[in-house]
């Protein structure tokens, strides 16, 4: 365990140089003006591949800091039916990593300052292969990945963090409200970008958040880090969003109601005008 | 712990060679902590592992013959064939082994709750039984088609005072024991207090390690009986697998003795070992029958719903890796020959899954000679499949 | 054999006081002769002991265990309560024992063709399955409605290769157990090469004598684990009765220790012992629930299948007539709620037949006080009762 | 045993002065004439008291030797189902010994020659009372009583056989293919009247004759008894009979043929008559 300690700030040293920068400008630049980040999620392929890199522009358009483009997988684990519907339909059109890839570098194309955020699961990228992943990612204009199934106890957690800090990409932690106080630390310790938080013991998209729960949750990570925490899973409408932008988070995330929204609005010739639409209450209520 | 042997378990990561460990969300991470360790004290609690030893005798009834087979070996006319008799077992399974032993751990966590998921229900009845008399609410998750084929067992876990749930895929049109499986961990993400009882040597570490200790006594027992009846080790072992739990009970004690051969048959078509590739699912990396891509697992098929599944236990894929175990398949055909076999030659109603076993295990007898010693693992007893077997016999049952 | 021992069995003429011996048509006389003589005979053979012996122990599963339901033993709150496990046994019920041990029998008198009757099923598959071990056909006599209501027996007998018939009575309105032995006793006038396995503890002399030394493999057992677990005997021994071979089974071997109490369960609407008169059918002299002129049975009912019956074998009868059991009843509400409360707090499915000694053993255990020792006999699994359990469960079944 | 044998000897003699004077005289009658006994079969109370009285009445008229009148029980062991539903239809009727009784004394006041021979099982009479069945029985004129389930080796065997014999009534036996040589040693030694031979194995009205098997079966019981033995079971038309009769036998019993034409003409109003003249094509191939 020592060992794997002292890995960890050898790491960790090595980040502070290489952090990604425009995702580091963002919560910067909101920092100034005392506002807080809008994180944005959707499934890639969903409802088709051009239509999801429409709501992806859109959503960048409406204001949102950072979009998350999720990876589908069939048995996710910690996703809701909604999200996991989405996927399976997404897989069933033929959604890959390299189409995922090409949206991504369509969206990063039309807007160079959106934070982008891939989001999914180790066995996608295990089977692309992690050093291929990492170089396609980059040449994709990729900031982030966030891998829910990747704990740092696994082998492919460094791998993975070595392949994409090579080409500069962080690899986003999660905490969540079973994490203990020794756990917060190490893996703080190991955390590039920001924190993603998550307010709620369960899964995406089924239980409402709690500004109290969500605070007490920041707190105990604010204790060992400074990188900015994004509070997210539970946020069902801008009400949601903007109780929880009152706690000392630096980000929200709003994630299954846009799968929701989509899904809802699937046969809207102006569907994603109409994400973005919707996206904008989020966003008003943030300003 | 011998140094070298494959008796020892994962290494300190929970990893078996390349495959195993724990693929989990950080909302499980530290439930799978506290769990392993709650485990690795459990097991060096001189009470408890009692308390365990009491129960599989009193209440499980162990331990079960390992009864020479003597019709069907006549009728086979090559190696002497043993059946291990898990199907005597209390709820008719190996899988009250295991489910035993993880509610006790679970009482003595001081968990005030318990989820399973389960494939053909035998894991669920056995957990909604030890639940009952140990006093824990019980929550089973079970695909919408297992529900509809094995709704006597589900019937049963009602009894015993479980609720049954559910569970589709992502799609909501079918639901089989992989679906149960991302139901489990989903519920179990929503409810990290709660204790999860994984029915098989799968899932994240600790699961596979605590799933082949509790199975273990299956094995012993076998090297004790056959000492005892032979007075040496058998020549082959060979069980059905799904999970790999039964067949990893039943070999785990012979991992070292080199001279024994061990097989383990999986379905035709969900032969993951045979024809998977390596992946990550569910909490764990071994072979997997998988898409291309890696985004979602192939639909299986099996006669037997207990071993449909599309992977296997990851002990199970470094044992395969290093050849220790000769894995195989045979068909639904072969298998329910097996069945109808034992039925007539030895008046035991074997359950599906282990007829895989039987049915390799006459081609494996054939081929051995007459003084070599065959023992196959009957892991259930079939009350639950004879309304499939009337089904596809007819008229041809009078 | 002690003089005065209640466990001699009967006269030589096949009386247990006056109760009993074989009033059988002339053409049965010289089977149930021979079969008497093959029986004495082979009970005298060590050979023939030990063979049984042996398939007891690997074929069946015995000794299963003498288990402490603790749980039970606490939500009651009197006498400590050990259930005898036969509901372990293979095929579920304590029906194997005797199976078995006529089928050695059988096979040891040349016979070539193999006939029975049956209730539940019970019988039935464990006849069949001992047939199919021992490659002798088997055709199995069931009442209509049995058949309809144990339809899975009727299929696990069929796939252990016995052909069933079905019956009904005179009218051929209806079919129960009764009309099976009607029938069978016909079937082997009509073929009396055929060997007869009889089910219970009825019939002409020697059946109830060969029943009962077969089943009293339970009770030997019960009295060894009780000395090794308790270093005493029990004080009290309570099972159900239909037949009465379980029940016989469970107390012979404590006849003669009168510091035991021993009940015997009858269904409240088939209690043949408590309400029945003397009167002799089917070849025996008992207590039956019979019409004024003796001409026909009364319709009995029972919420389990294998004790509704009229009468009950001839020991029980002279049991009872000289006080050394006591027979008594319980309404099928009391037994169903047994039913559910032996799942909810130990986790096993009894059967409904021995759901009415445990709703007897309720009450008999709150009267008796902490620091006595009641024996229940488990002598079946319920797995056959959940369509049933469904049924009158309805929506409560949540 | 040696007791039981001395006791079956002591039993014979005291037999033999006080057999049933009608039945002997009604074989004597036949054998001088080189005849056959033809012995009828009915079922008390079937298809109802007036008529099975009746149907007993045309059978004596229409020239049968014996006539057995079955006690109804519901359990019949050895009957096959035409006779046990006769049986059960007559319990449901409400017969019961005394009407039986009441028949059988109207029948022999028609007719003071037959034999008349109940027949059926022993509960009836155990629960009735054995001295009181045997006396009432006298009083109605019945010569004899089969009692199926009535080995010698029951102890209500020697209770009846006194019963009976105190008031001149004889127990008749049952010889089967399955009896072997000592056992009809020891029947024989015990049997009183006429032998009723079972020719098959099996139950009544299932099989069909065959006189070679028959007459074996007669031969072996020839060995040990001069009484007239009577040939039974699976007799089903007068060309049986007449095979039948070719035997060594001294009769021959037409048993649950009879019954069923009675079930198969059950709405005929003029169903005794009908009976009769279908008797009475056995008794002209027995002539
Ligand atoms: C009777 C039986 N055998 C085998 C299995 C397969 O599981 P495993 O491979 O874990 O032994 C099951 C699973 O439900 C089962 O019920
Ligand atoms: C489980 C079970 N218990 C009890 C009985 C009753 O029989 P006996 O009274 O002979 O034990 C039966 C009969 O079928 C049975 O199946």
């Amino acid at each position: 365990m020592a060992e794997v300690i002292r890995t960890l700030i050898l790491r960790r040293e090595f980040w502070e140089i290489n952090l990604s920068d425009r995702i580091k400008k963002i919560f910067k630049n909101l920092k100034e003006k005392n506002n807080k980040a809008l994180i944005s999620f959707s499934v890639a392929g969903f409802p088709d591949d051009q239509t999801s890199l429409e709501i992806c522009k859109v959503l960048s358009d409406s204001g949102v800091h950072i979009h998350e483009l999720n990876m589908p997988h069939a048995e996710a684990q910690a996703d809701g039916p909604i999200i996991q519907l989405a996927n399976i339909k997404s897989i069933k059109k033929g959604i890959n990593l390299d189409k995922i890839f090409m949206i991504a570098e369509k969206l990063r194309l039309h807007n160079p300052n959106l934070g982008i955020c891939l989001m999914g699961y180790l066995n996608n990228i295990f089977i692309y292969g992690i050093e291929k992943f990492a170089e396609k990612a980059n040449k994709a204009g990729v900031d982030a990945l966030i891998c829910v199934d990747l704990p740092a106890d696994v082998k492919e957690e460094k791998q993975i963090r070595d392949a994409l800090k090579k080409v500069g990409i962080s690899l986003i932690k999660l905490i969540t409200p079973t994490t203990n106080e020794n756990r917060i630390k190490e893996i703080t310790m190991d955390a590039e970008s920001f924190i993603y938080s998550v307010n709620l013991k369960g899964i995406t998209g089924v239980k409402t958040v709690q500004v109290n729960e969500a605070n007490q949750q920041i707190d105990r990570i604010k204790k060992y880090t400074n990188l900015p925490i994004v509070s997210g899973f539970g946020i069902k409408n801008p009400q949601d969003a903007k109780e929880i932008a009152k706690s000392n988070c630096d980000g929200v995330v709003v994630g299954s109601q846009i799968v929701k929204y989509i899904q809802e609005n699937i046969d809207d010739k102006n569907l994603p005008q109409k994400v973005g639409s919707y996206v904008k209450t989020f966003v008003e209520v943030l300003k | 712990m011998t140094k070298n042997s494959l008796k020892n378990g994962p290494d300190e990561f929970g990893y078996y060679g390349e495959f195993g460990s724990r693929y989990a969300p950080e909302i499980l991470m530290p439930n799978l902590i506290e769990l392993e360790e709650a485990f690795n004290d459990a097991i060096n609690d001189k009470k408890f592992l009692d308390e365990f030893n009491y129960y599989l005798k009193e209440w499980i009834g162990r331990p079960n013959p390992l009864y020479y087979a003597e019709q069907l070996t006549k009728k086979v006319g090559g190696a002497k064939i043993y059946f291990k008799s898990d199907h005597l077992n209390h709820l008719g399974a190996h899988k009250g082994n295991n489910a035993l032993f993880q509610i006790l751990l679970a009482k003595r966590m001081g968990k005030k709750k318990v989820l399973c998921e389960t494939g053909a229900g035998a894991h669920l009845i056995a957990t909604a039984a030890a639940c009952a008399f140990k006093d824990l609410p019980c929550i089973g998750y079970m695909g919408r088609d297992d529900i509809f084929l094995q709704s006597t067992n589900v019937l049963k876990a009602k009894l015993f005072g479980a609720k049954v749930i559910e569970c589709v895929d992502g799609t909501g049109e079918k639901g089989v024991l992989k679906d149960a499986c991302t139901s489990v961990l989903k519920a179990w993400s929503s409810d990290p207090d709660a204790f999860y009882c994984c029915g098989s040597a799968i899932g994240p570490h600790p699961f596979p390690r605590i799933v082949q200790y509790a199975q273990s006594v299956i094995g012993k027992e076998i090297k004790e009986q056959i000492l005892e009846k032979e007075g040496r080790l058998p020549d082959a072992i060979c069980a059905c697998i799904g999970g790999g739990s039964n067949l990893i009970g039943a070999i785990h004690e012979f991992l070292d003795d080199k001279e024994v051969k061990l097989y383990g048959v999986e379905p035709e078509h969900s032969a993951a070992l045979t024809n998977g590739t390596v992946g990550i699912m569910q909490g764990f990396k071994s072979f997997m029958l998988q898409s291309e891509t890696g985004d979602s697992t192939l639909a299986t098929q099996s006669l037997a719903s207990g071993i449909n599944f599309y992977s296997a236990g990851p002990e199970h894929a470094y044992l395969k890796k290093i050849k220790r175990v000769n894995y195989t398949h045979v068909s639904d055909k072969e298998a329910f020959d097996a069945f109808q076999l034992v039925c007539k030659t030895e008046g035991i109603l074997i359950a599906f899954e282990p007829a895989f076993a039987v049915g390799y295990g006459i081609k494996l007898a054939k081929e051995m000679g007459k003084d070599k010693l065959l023992v196959l693992n009957i892991c259930g007893r079939g009350d639950k499949d004879i309304d499939t077997a009337e089904r596809i016999l007819g008229d041809k049952l009078e």
